[in-house]
Order: structure tokens, then C-alpha cells, then sequence
């Protein structure tokens, strides 16, 4: 599928959900609306949480979530899964934290509370901030599922609603621990290698690095008309090219 | 000169209190001023694409705030048309035709309204949709009309209750020399009442206004969203300043998108006191007009 | 006026008052402060009505020279037989009794619109008839020469006495049959009261006053009947001819 | 135009008028009575019991918002014990100074700060104040303390407000026979205002106890949205309002979406406690 | 007094004003409306500086038996090298002129804190001296008889006539050297007047009075010295033995 396919359509795509997904989203809109004045195709935020409710209510054509959806969603919603990426979930802290790495068990102790201050991990004499996500993310059930093996996170975290709000967080808080997707890594913030995997898209897709989720668009029964065509542009080559710019690994449609 | 201790805490207090709330305010506003300005340009507003063509919505903006300024303009507009007539008339059948059982009910109504925090306005919103597309609407969607709707229930109180004071200021020694000269009750408050009170009508107007335009929760749960263009349609999904502000605080990822939230709070500033600005001078000259009455300008 | 009880929240404040006043006369109501005057004055144009908690018991009569009314719809309980006259509809009555109210109370509006707004909503008249009217009654009240330059300028930046003929004019301009004028020079000062004293004795030719006074020396000079009023009954009625030294009203008060 | 026209066209005007006091009152009854039929489910639901504990946790499927509901209590009643006082000495000195020049800048400002939307106030919140409160008692800086202070700021407006328009009347009405006796102002206010305005200042305390407890964005944004009830003023707490507008994540129909509801109907119960409170205060 | 000018927004109400209140005198200023009598008033206890836009130029000087004194600072601008009399601090001033307004005007509290709450805050005086100077001033007024039994109920329920009073025994219970009264009478019906009247003639053995009032016939009764006020001047000023009948005053003012 390239542009072309989308001359002379019009009409309006909404999407929501995922904040993981925006960039490659907002990137693919982009692209088509410049050539196609009267498609629309809106974009919001909200989480995967969001993505599964209002594709299944109807309110939006396209919910992506960053998680597989469950077996109730689907059941209920009769809803249908495209995976298009791959993105891991790092553990981040502050770049000036001389925390070099942790193990799973560690990790585990920290988020459930058990851990509470830094010099205990060899880092300064201080208190750790926990940065958790929503509930309903799918960054968060990801990180909770491989990285924490479904322990529960203590309820004393700080909640952020959106990859971008973590990584802000995260980069202004000294003695903080969070996540974020791999694909929103910069220098503002410190990846942290979980029992010496170290967190990178190549080591996600490859295996090595466990904390890994698909990206996936979700649409209500068969996708038709333009949302198909949207879904399909993802997949293409100029979609594969937006995926890879905002740092995940594309994943061809199977 | 006798007086307790606290008394004299209670004086030398009033001095630092102003002092603590103008000093926070002050920093606010040079804060979003000293962010703010610099951005402010056709950058911020139309992002790379061509002002005239952005205006004219010949090519969609992609990293500015021209589409969210158009959908609170549009989204005020709406709101206003939806919420002036029933509004106002609520206001005048409370000042004027309510018994004084209906009155109080009524205004306890509106108590209640004005006490209802938005974000359940937006669920309210959210859950009326839901329930119209499966009872009777399967096309009904969140969008600029329904947040408009649930815009118009939250700022009704304000348009109401500032009618019915505009109405019940009317000196109602000027209503009986009128009943005195034979004019019906109508007469007398459609010829008489109403056009004494129009400018304070008109003021509470431009602070429910106000708040149209500076309401997030509202249209978080009712159809804005991040990217949507200018708006299209009342049926389509449209982007709004405050909602831009939220959710480029979340979401940011450099610092020329943190620039946009900085001109987007402060035009939503801007805004926001040029209504209350407007809305006091109209009542200024509404005083100075009816009353011949020199209220200061500065109060 | 026959047995007129006026009650607010069942409180009595007239008791039962009997009087007739005079056509073409000037009927001036003295007495203390809370007898009852101003409602006494109010139950003629059915203005007690306007209020809270008010009560009216008994019959007015108007009697326009051509016709004989009643004020009051009649009080079917009471229905004694006797044919009493049609009782006239509220506005209508309120427009043939003008009232002048204790403080000047003009309209926010013009000078010229004070006087024709009401005549336009109450009249059929057409445009330069009404026009016409409110000359006239500009000039009735003396108050052309000062106003025909500020026709349309705010009425309220007439001084208080220009305000309190303004009012007057307006009431005449509707043509009334009786005038009610509640303590009409009470916030003037001497020069303002006499013109007005003047003016309502020319008007007693072609209307029906009764007026409310707290001057005893002022209901001496104007009233061709003087009535005193003690706590909601009118305990004396005086005619000119048989009128008193202020000394002797005063003691009555 | 004859009379009967006249007539005429006041009739449809007063329709109007009926017919809009009557759609503004079935909107008000639709709103209520939609929110709390949502509600029901949560209330009477066998399986949705866990609403009314102190655990959130959908994940192991605890829903409980008591937490919640602790954390909007606690958040607006420290907001309120903040503002009250400050709200008190910013309207004596705009009352005992109408003519300075100080006090008019403040009356100027305090009209200008009822103009800053909450969004804004939460905005620069997030950017000024939390790196400042994380700076000085450590934490993340996104705390009851943090979203306290700026709610001070959102409601001290309206609550000095309507502190002076309640106290205004009564002082000018002292004022000259009792500065002619050669006291000042503020001993007017002290002793002979304060006294009888007991009413006042609780009308003020109650609105201001309203806004800040329907307030969304400044806890969302500002007090780091824990399930939690804080133990200290540096900790983490999350609001009714603010659960809200995190939780509409979810399924429709689940145990989670109907304590959305039930968080918004227990939103729209303690502001029509308090404004039938005020309300009843007010008239009395 | 001495060229006393008041401006109102830039609008000149008082003219250059200079006169003299004779000590334990009664002078009564008469004079039309809005002629600036109370403005007058206002000035010997710097009241006016309260209202919004005020500005007032000139001196007066208060001579109190021992002492002389200058109510307004002087004006640097203008200093003549004359020594002038050391200026009063504003509240000091205030507690030595006392004002009685034409509506009477009562805090809220009981009887009895009316006078004595002013009295603890602008003396120093012990609890007992206190409790003893607001019995003497209500028995001056004569409202110790009415009032003894309901000393702590609310002041607002006391008819007009006996707050004006209490209002009154207020002032006094400050012992003022100076007494401003404007139209304190006014709202009063006939025995009211003459009993305060009286007790006018009574007080001025103590104090220097100065009052406005609005009846000619009042002014003549209690006046040591009657000055008529006129666009903001003084155009009379009659000494007790050249006064006029009441006609005649009415022709000047
Ligand atoms: N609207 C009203 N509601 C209740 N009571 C009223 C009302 N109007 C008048 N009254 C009572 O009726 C009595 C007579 O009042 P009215 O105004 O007729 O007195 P008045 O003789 O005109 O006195 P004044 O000389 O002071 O004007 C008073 O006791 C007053 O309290
Ligand atoms: N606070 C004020 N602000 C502006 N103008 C004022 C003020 N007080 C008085 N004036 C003006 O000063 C003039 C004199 O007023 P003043 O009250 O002294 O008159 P007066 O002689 O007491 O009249 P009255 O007999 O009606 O009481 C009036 O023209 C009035 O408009
Ligand atoms: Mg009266
Ligand atoms: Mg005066
Ligand atoms: O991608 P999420 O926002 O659902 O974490």
C-alpha cells in the first residue's frame, strides 16, 4: 500500500489508546492528510486501556493497545488484533544515579516496596521514588507480567498516564525508578539492564531482552474501507519507515 | 488602647498574606510570560505549514496550536448557541414569573448544577453517549456538539444566576411606579425589566464564556483529542487549548513541544482575561449607564 | 369607599375606613407616621395588591362624572343582591388613577421616552399623538422651557424636583380621572414645594386629588378637605371652611 | 399595533420563558438521575462489594476508593484550612484600605486570578513548584503538599470574594458613625463585623471546600495519583475527580467502570451537600 | 475655621468657607439641599477624607479651654512661618468631636456594648469606670428608664426615636468637647423632635454644637446662632438676637 492507494477517499479515521503508539500514528496521518486534504484522521492519547474500550464501544475506528488483549475483550467486543511493532520496557532512572544495573529479584523487591532506599542497591543514601503507569496501560501489564512475574506493585508509587509523562518524571527525580517503552529512551534518562540484559530494540526482538511487548492496532470485526487501508499503510514500507523512526522494530503483518 | 493579641497578629498578617499571594501569582504569570512570548510567532501557532493555507484549512497544521485555538473558539460558540436562550430564560422565569415554591426549587436546581464538578459533567457526557448509540443512535460519537452539550449544562448556572440578579437589581420601586401607570406584568418586564438588565445578561454571558473556555475535564471525557485539524463538523472529534495543554504535559517529548504547551497557556490566559476584562467593564458601564453610579474601575 | 379593612400578614392596618372624597377637590390625609396613609392611598389603585401577605376587604366606588365603578372585583360570599356596578379591569383601573410616589421614581430611560413609553404600551395612540401628548404634558407641569433641550438625555440627571414633575407629567399624560399623591414635596425644598403646591391647586379643576401631607401648614394652604388618619382609621374630616390653626391640627395629630 | 398583538407577542415570550426554565430543569433531573442509576450497579451489585474498601488493586481485582474518597477529603480540607485564613486577612485589607493603592492591586489581582484556568495553575504547577517541593523535602515533588498549595490558589479567589461581597455591606454600613468616634477600619471589622458574619465566612468556606474538591486537573497533574491515603504532607495521594479521569480506562461494564461512577456519584453527593448547606445558610 | 474648601471629584462643594462656632453655643446651619451642609460638618472631623475622591484645603482650629489646636496637618507648601498650633492625630481628633448622622445608626450588638465596646477600644479606662460612664450617659439622654431592664438585648430592637438617642448617649459617653449633629430630628415625628430639642438646650452648657437641621421653625427654637449655607458658602449669619421670623428666614434661604 503506498499513498496513492488513497487518492480520491475521503473520510475520517479516529484512533486512540496506546501512548506508546503516537508517534508512528501521528507520523502515518500526517503523511496521508498532506496528500489527502479530505481525509481526517484524529489522534489521541488515553492508554490501551482507553484503545480496548472505545474501539469497542465504537467511539474510535482503531484502538491500539501495548499488550495482547484478553480473551474477555475480544470475547465481548469481538474485537480483531493487528501487531505492527515491537518495543520492549526498560527500567529507567536518573542519568546522574550511579545504579549500573539490577536483577529481577531486586526489581521485584523495589517496586513491591520491600527495597526503599538506594544505598541498599549501592547507590546514594536515599529514599527511591516508584514511578508506576495507570492502570489499564499496557506498558504497565507488560512490566508487571515479565519484569515483576505479576507481582504486585505497592500502592505508595506515583502514577504517570503516559510514556512521555514517566520519562519527564523520571529525568527531573534524582532518587526515582520507573519504565518506559525502549523506543522513548533518550540521554534525559538511564536505562538500567535487568539481570544483565540490557535493554535495547535489537535485544527485544531477538530474544535476549524478556521485557518485550507487541504494539498492536485493535478494530471492531473486520476492518473495511479506509481504517483498512490506514491499518494496511502501517504496514507498508513507509509505515515500517515511521515504526523504525520513532525506535521500534517494525513487524510485518502475518 | 486595649485590644488582644491576636487582634495585632490579625493586622500585621494582612500585609504578608497579600504579599505571599501576589508574589505566587506574580511568579505564575512572569513564569508564563517569560516561557511563553518567546514562542509566540507563526511557528507556534501553524507549526511548518503556511499560515494563510492553515487559515484558510486548505492544509492541516501539525505542530501548532491554530487548530486547538479554532476548536475553543468553535467550542464556545456552540456552547454559547446551545445555553443563551434556555439559560436566560431560566434566568427571567426565576426573577420574575416563579412562585416562591418553584423558586426554590428551582434555584436549588441550580445550587446543585453549579456544585457538579465537571469531570462528572464529562462522565455524564460519556455515559449519554454510550447509552444513545446502543438505544437508539448506533452513529452517535463523542464530538464538538456533545462536549458542547455538556459544556453548556456546566456554565448554565453561571448564565442563570447572573440573569436573575440582573433582573432582581432592577429597583422595584421603578416595576411599581410602572404598575402604577396600568402596564401589564409582561409589558413591564420584557419593555422595562429586561432591557434595564441587559447589560448584566450580557457580562454573565461573557464569564460562562470564560469558562467554556477554560474547561478540560469536560471535553477529556466528551471528543477532544490530540491531533484532529481544524474542526470539521458539530459530529467530528476537535482539539481545544486546554486539552492541548494537558496533554502536551504528558506527553512531551522535547522541549519544542513543551514550548507549545507554554504559548498554549498563555493564550488560554489571555483569553480567559480578556473575558473577565470585558465582563467587568460592561458591568462598569451597565452601573454608570442605569444607575449613574461611579463604581471604581480597579474593584 | 365603604368599610376598606387593608390586612398585611393578617395584621389590620386599616380598620374598616368609610369616606368619600370629593371630585375636582383636593383631599390631603395628615396624620403620624405608620396610621396608614400610604395604604390608605394604595387600596384606591389596588397597589396593596403588589405586596406580600396583603388582604383587602371592601368596596370602591369610582364615580367618573359619566360612569359609576367598582374598584374592587365583587365578593361573590357576600352577594347580598343589591346590583353593584361592573368592576373595572386592574390595568384599566390602574390607568385612570395615576399615582405620584413619595420619592420621584422615573425611569432610566429619556426624558421624552419616561412619558411615551407607558402611553405607547397602555394607548392605541399613533405615533405623533402620543408625541403631541407628552408636549402637552411637559408643558401641563411647567417642566418644557427646563427639559426641550435635553429631551432624550437620561432622565436621571434631572435635580429632584425636575425628577418629581417628571413623574407628575407622566401620570398626566395617560389622562387619569383621580390623582394620588403620596407626600409629593416631602424631598424638596420650600421653593420646589410651592411650585408644586401651585400646580396641583390648577390641576384640581380637571382632577380628582387626594394627596398625603406630613406639612400641616402645606394641608392647610391646598386641601379643601383635610382628614386625619390614627392607626388605620380616619378619626377627623375637616372642609376648608371649618379648618383649624396648625396649632389645633397639630394637637389632633 | 394593536393591543391584542401586543398580547400576542408577550405571550410568546412568556412561553419562552417557561419553556426554557423547564428544559433547563429536566436537564439538571436527566444529569442526576443518569448518574446515579450508573451508580446503582456499583451500590447493589453483589460482585462489586470491594467498591467500599481501602484497597485498589484491579489487577488482583480489589476496587476499592475509600482511598479515594479519604484523598479528596483530606486534599480539600487542608486546601481549605490554608485558604481560609489567608482568604480572611486578603479581604480585611481590601476592606480596611478601599482606597489604597495596595488594595486595589490586590482587588485587581484577585479578579484576574478567577480568570487563570485550572489547567493552567496545574501547568506551571507541574514545572515550578514540584521540582522546588522535591528539592526541599525530597520524594518525587508530586505530593498532597504540592497540589494543596496550588488548590489554595485556585479557590482563595472566589473565596475572598465572596467573603467581601458578604462583609462589604455590613462594614460600609458601621463605617462612618464609627470612624466619626475615632476608631479605625479594621477595629470596625474586628470587633463589631467579625462577630455577626459567622455565616459568611462559612458560605465562603463551603464554596471554596466545593471547587477544590471538584477540581480535576490539579491533582491529576499535581499530587501523584497513588491509591493511597498519605501518611505525611510529602506523600503521594489520589482524588475522587482525578480516579475518574484515570480509570475511564477500562471496560465498559466492569467492576472498575462502575466504581467510576460510583466515585462520581459520591463527587456529585458532597457538592450537593455542601451547596444545599451553603444554600441553606445563605436564605436562613 | 478658616477658608475651608472641599472638593468632590475636582467639583468644588465647599467655597473658601471661614467661620467661627461659638464655645457651649448651639449654631444651626440651615440651608437647600445639596448646598453642602453636612459636607461642612464632615470637615471639623475629617470625615470627608473617608469618601473616594476627596480633596479638602484651608485649617480649622479647635480651641477647647486649654488648648488650641489644628484639625488638619499643615501644609508644608505654604508655611508662612506663622506658628501654627500642632496638628491632632486623626483618631484623637475623631474621639473629641463627636457626630451624630441623620439616620441613626447602630452596631449590632446589645444596648449596653454599644456604648461601652467604643469606649474600651479609644480609652484606657478600667472595667467599673466603663460600666459607670455608660449609665451616666444613657440617664443623660433619658434612656435609662426605657432601656435598664433590656441593657444586653439586641440594640436594633429599639424604636427610631430611642436609637437616635442611644446613638446619642454614645457620643457623649466619649465626652467629646464638640458635637456635630446633622438633621438629627429628621426622622422623628413631633414629640420625638421636642424632647431631643430639649435636651440640645440642656447639653450645650457642656458642649459646642453644631447641627444642621431642615426646619426653620427648629432652628429658631434651639439656635444660639443660625448660618445659612448656600451653594457652599455662608451667606448668613444670625446672632440669636437679630433673629428673624420664620418667614423671613425662608425668604433667604
Ligand atoms: N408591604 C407591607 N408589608 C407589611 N406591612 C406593611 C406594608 N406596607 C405597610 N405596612 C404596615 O402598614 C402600616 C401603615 O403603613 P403606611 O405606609 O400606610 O403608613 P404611613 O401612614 O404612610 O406612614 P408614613 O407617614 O411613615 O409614610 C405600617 O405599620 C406598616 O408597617
Ligand atoms: N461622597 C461624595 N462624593 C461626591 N459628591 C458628594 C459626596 N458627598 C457630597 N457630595 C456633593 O456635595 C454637595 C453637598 O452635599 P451635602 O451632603 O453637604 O449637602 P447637604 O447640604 O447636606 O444637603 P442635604 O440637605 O440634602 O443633606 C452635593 O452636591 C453632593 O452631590
Ligand atoms: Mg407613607
Ligand atoms: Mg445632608
Ligand atoms: O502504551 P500504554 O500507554 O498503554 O502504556
Amino acid at each position: 500500500t503506498t499513498l496513492k492507494d488513497f487518492q480520491g477517499q475521503k473520510g475520517t479515521v479516529n484512533i486512540a489508546g496506546g501512548t506508546a503508539h503516537i508517534p508512528v500514528m501521528k507520523a502515518a496521518a500526517r503523511s496521508i492528510m498532506s496528500a489527502e486534504p479530505d481525509i481526517r484522521i484524529t489522534v489521541t492519547g488515553g492508554g490501551s486501556g482507553v484503545g480496548v474500550q472505545q474501539v469497542g464501544e465504537g467511539l474510535v475506528d482503531i484502538g491500539n493497545t501495548g499488550r495482547a488483549l484478553k480473551e474477555s475483550e475480544i470475547e465481548k467486543y469481538g474485537l480483531q488484533s493487528f501487531p505492527f511493532a515491537i518495543d520492549g520496557v526498560a527500567v529507567a532512572i536518573h542519568p546522574a544515579n550511579p545504579v549500573s544495573g539490577l536483577t529481577q529479584e531486586q526489581l521485584i523487591k523495589i517496586f513491591t516496596g520491600e527495597i526503599t532506599r538506594w544505598q541498599d542497591l549501592g547507590g546514594p543514601d536515599a529514599p527511591i521514588t516508584l514511578y508506576v503507569r495507570e492502570d489499564g496501560s499496557g506498558t504497565r501489564e507488560t512490566f508487571e507480567e515479565r519484569g515483576l512475574n505479576k507481582a504486585v506493585p505497592s500502592t505508595n508509587s506515583n502514577v504517570s498516564n503516559s510514556n512521555g509523562a514517566m520519562k519527564t518524571m523520571i529525568a527531573q527525580d534524582k532518587n526515582a525508578i520507573g519504565y518506559v517503552g525502549i523506543g522513548h529512551l533518550d540521554s534525559s534518562i538511564k536505562a538500567l539492564p535487568v539481570d544483565g540484559m540490557q535493554p535495547t530494540q535489537e535485544n527485544a526482538q531477538n530474544g535476549s531482552y524478556i521485557i518485550t511487548r507487541l504494539l498492536y492496532m485493535n478494530t471492531k470485526g473486520e476492518p473495511q474501507g479506509l481504517v483498512r487501508l490506514f491499518i494496511d499503510y502501517i504496514y507498508s514500507k513507509d509505515g515500517q519507515g515511521f515504526i523504525a523512526a520513532a525506535g521500534y522494530i517494525p513487524k510485518s503483518k502475518d | 488602647m486595649k485590644r488582644p493579641l491576636i487582634f495585632h497578629v490579625f493586622r500585621s498578617s494582612m500585609g504578608l498574606s497579600a504579599a505571599l499571594v501576589l508574589g505566587c501569582v506574580g511568579t505564575l504569570f512572569f513564569f508564563l510570560l517569560l516561557k511563553g512570548l518567546p514562542t509566540w510567532g507563526t511557528e507556534l501557532f501553524f507549526g511548518d505549514t503556511a499560515p494563510m493555507d492553515a487559515i484558510m484549512g486548505k492544509a492541516p497544521v501539525w505542530e501548532g496550536i491554530w487548530p486547538a485555538f479554532m476548536g475553543t473558539l468553535c467550542l464556545m460558540t456552540v456552547t454559547m448557541g446551545l445555553v443563551l436562550l434556555p439559560g436566560i430564560g431560566c434566568g427571567i422565569f426565576l426573577a420574575e414569573y416563579a412562585t416562591p415554591l418553584w423558586k426554590k426549587r428551582v434555584n436549588t436546581a441550580i445550587d446543585l448544577l453549579a456544585g457538579a464538578p465537571s469531570i462528572v459533567m464529562g462522565l455524564f457526557g460519556f455515559t449519554l453517549i454510550l447509552f444513545l448509540r446502543r438505544a437508539f443512535f448506533p452513529e452517535a460519537n463523542t464530538c464538538l456538539f456533545l462536549a458542547a452539550g455538556c459544556l453548556s449544562l456546566l456554565v448554565t448556572p453561571v448564565l442563570v444566576v447572573n440573569t436573575r440578579e440582573a433582573l432582581e437589581a432592577v429597583p422595584s420601586s421603578i416595576k411599581l411606579a410602572a404598575t402604577s401607570l396600568g402596564l401589564s406584568k409582561n409589558q413591564i418586564i420584557f419593555c422595562l425589566a429586561v432591557p434595564m438588565a441587559v447589560r448584566g445578561i450580557v457580562s454573565g454571558s461573557i464569564l460562562a464564556m470564560g469558562r467554556c473556555a477554560e474547561d478540560t475535564a469536560v471535553i477529556m471525557l466528551t471528543g477532544a483529542v490530540a491531533n484532529a485539524g481544524l474542526p470539521s463538523s458539530l459530529w467530528a472529534k476537535f482539539e481545544a487549548l486546554p486539552f492541548t495543554i494537558y496533554y502536551t504535559m504528558a506527553h512531551y517529548q522535547s522541549q519544542e513541544e513543551l514550548n507549545l504547551a507554554f504559548g498554549a497557556a498563555l493564550l488560554l490566559l489571555f483569553l480567559a482575561t480578556a473575558m473577565v476584562a470585558l465582563a467587568k467593564l460592561l458591568e462598569v458601564g451597565h452601573k454608570l449607564f442605569w444607575q449613574g453610579e461611579r463604581p471604581s474601575v480597579l474593584q | 369607599m365603604d368599610k376598606v379593612s387593608v390586612y398585611f400578614f393578617g395584621h389590620q392596618v386599616l380598620q374598616e375606613i368609610t369616606a368619600a372624597f370629593q371630585r375636582h377637590n383636593i383631599s390631603v390625609l395628615i396624620g403620624r407616621s405608620g396610621s396608614g396613609k400610604t395604604t390608605l392611598l394604595r387600596t384606591i389603585n389596588r397597589l396593596n395588591e403588589e405586596f406580600a401577605g396583603c388582604v383587602t376587604r371592601g368596596q370602591i366606588f369610582l364615580n367618573t362624572g359619566q360612569e359609576h365603578l367598582a374598584v374592587y372585583p365583587q365578593d361573590d360570599r357576600k352577594n347580598t343582591g343589591i346590583p353593584q356596578p361592573a368592576p373595572l379591569k386592574l390595568t384599566s383601573l390602574r390607568q385612570r388613577v395615576g399615582m405620584l410616589f413619595q420619592t420621584p421614581n422615573i425611569f432610566p430611560v429619556s426624558v421624552y421616552k419616561n412619558i411615551a413609553l407607558p402611553l405607547t404600551l397602555v394607548s392605541q395612540a399613533a405615533k405623533t399623538e402620543i408625541q403631541e401628548r407628552v408636549y402637552q404634558a411637559l408643558q401641563l407641569v411647567g417642566l418644557w422651557a427646563e427639559v426641550r433641550d435635553g429631551l432624550h438625555k437620561p432622565a436621571q440627571r434631572l435635580s429632584g424636583g425636575q425628577q418629581q414633575r417628571l413623574c407628575l407629567a407622566r401620570a398626566l399624560a395617560l389622562r387619569p380621572d383621580i390623582l394620588l399623591l403620596d407626600e409629593p414635596t416631602a424631598s424638596l425644598d420650600v421653593h420646589a414645594s410651592r411650585y408644586i403646591e401651585d400646580l396641583l391647586t390648577t390641576l384640581a379643576e380637571q382632577y380628582t386629588i387626594v394627596m398625603v401631607s406630613h406639612s400641616l401648614t402645606q394641608a392647610r394652604r391646598v386641601g379643601h378637605t383635610i382628614m386625619i388618619c390614627s392607626q388605620g382609621r380616619i378619626t377627623h374630616h375637616l372642609d376648608r371652611d371649618e379648618q383649624l390653626s396648625t396649632a389645633e391640627l397639630e394637637v389632633l395629630v | 399595533m394593536t393591543s391584542s398583538q401586543k398580547t400576542e407577542s408577550f405571550f410568546w415570550a412568556k412561553t419562552y420563558v417557561h419553556l426554557a426554565a423547564g428544559l433547563v430543569i429536566s436537564s439538571i433531573f436527566l444529569l442526576l438521575v443518569m448518574i446515579f442509576i450508573f451508580a446503582g450497579p456499583a451500590l447493589f451489585d453483589q460482585g462489586h462489594r470491594s467498591i467500599f474498601t481501602w484497597q485498589w488493586n484491579p489487577y488482583q481485582g480489589q476496587f476499592g476508593i475509600l482511598p479515594m474518597l479519604m484523598g479528596s477529603m483530606i486534599l480539600s480540607v487542608s486546601a481549605l484550612l490554608l485558604a481560609l485564613p489567608l482568604a480572611i486577612s486578603l479581604c480585611s485589607l481590601l476592606l480596611t484600605a478601599p482606597r489604597r493603592l495596595s488594595a486595589r492591586l490586590i482587588h485587581m489581582v484577585i479578579r484576574f486570578m478567577t480568570a487563570i484556568p485550572t489547567v493552567v495553575y496545574a501547568f506551571a504547577g507541574v514545572l515550578l513548584l514540584t521540582p522546588l517541593v522535591r528539592f526541599s523535602f525530597g520524594g518525587s515533588g508530586l505530593s498532597w503538599l504540592t497540589a494543596t498549595f496550588v488548590l489554595v490558589l485556585l479557590i482563595l479567589p472566589t473565596m475572598v470574594l465572596v467573603l467581601n461581597s458578604g462583609l462589604k455591606p455590613k462594614l460600609d454600613d458601621l463605617c462612618p458613625q464609627g470612624l466619626a468616634m475615632g476608631l479605625d477600619r479594621l477595629d470596625l471589622l474586628w470587633f463589631f463585623v467579625f462577630p455577626h458574619t459567622k455565616k459568611t465566612f462559612l458560605a465562603a468556606g463551603l464554596l471554596g471546600f466545593g471547587r477544590a474538591v471538584g477540581d480535576t486537573l490539579i491533582p491529576l497533574m499535581l499530587a501523584g495519583n497513588a491509591p493511597q491515603v498519605p501518611m505525611d504532607l510529602g506523600q503521594s495521594l489520589r482524588t475522587l475527580s482525578a480516579h475518574m479521569a484515570l480509570v475511564t480506562a477500562n471496560e465498559v461494564g466492569g467492576a472498575a467502570y462502575s466504581s467510576l461512577f460510583m466515585a462520581g456519584a459520591l463527587l456529585l453527593g458532597i457538592s450537593a451537600l455542601v451547596s444545599l448547606i451553603s444554600r441553606a445558610l445563605v436564605t436562613s
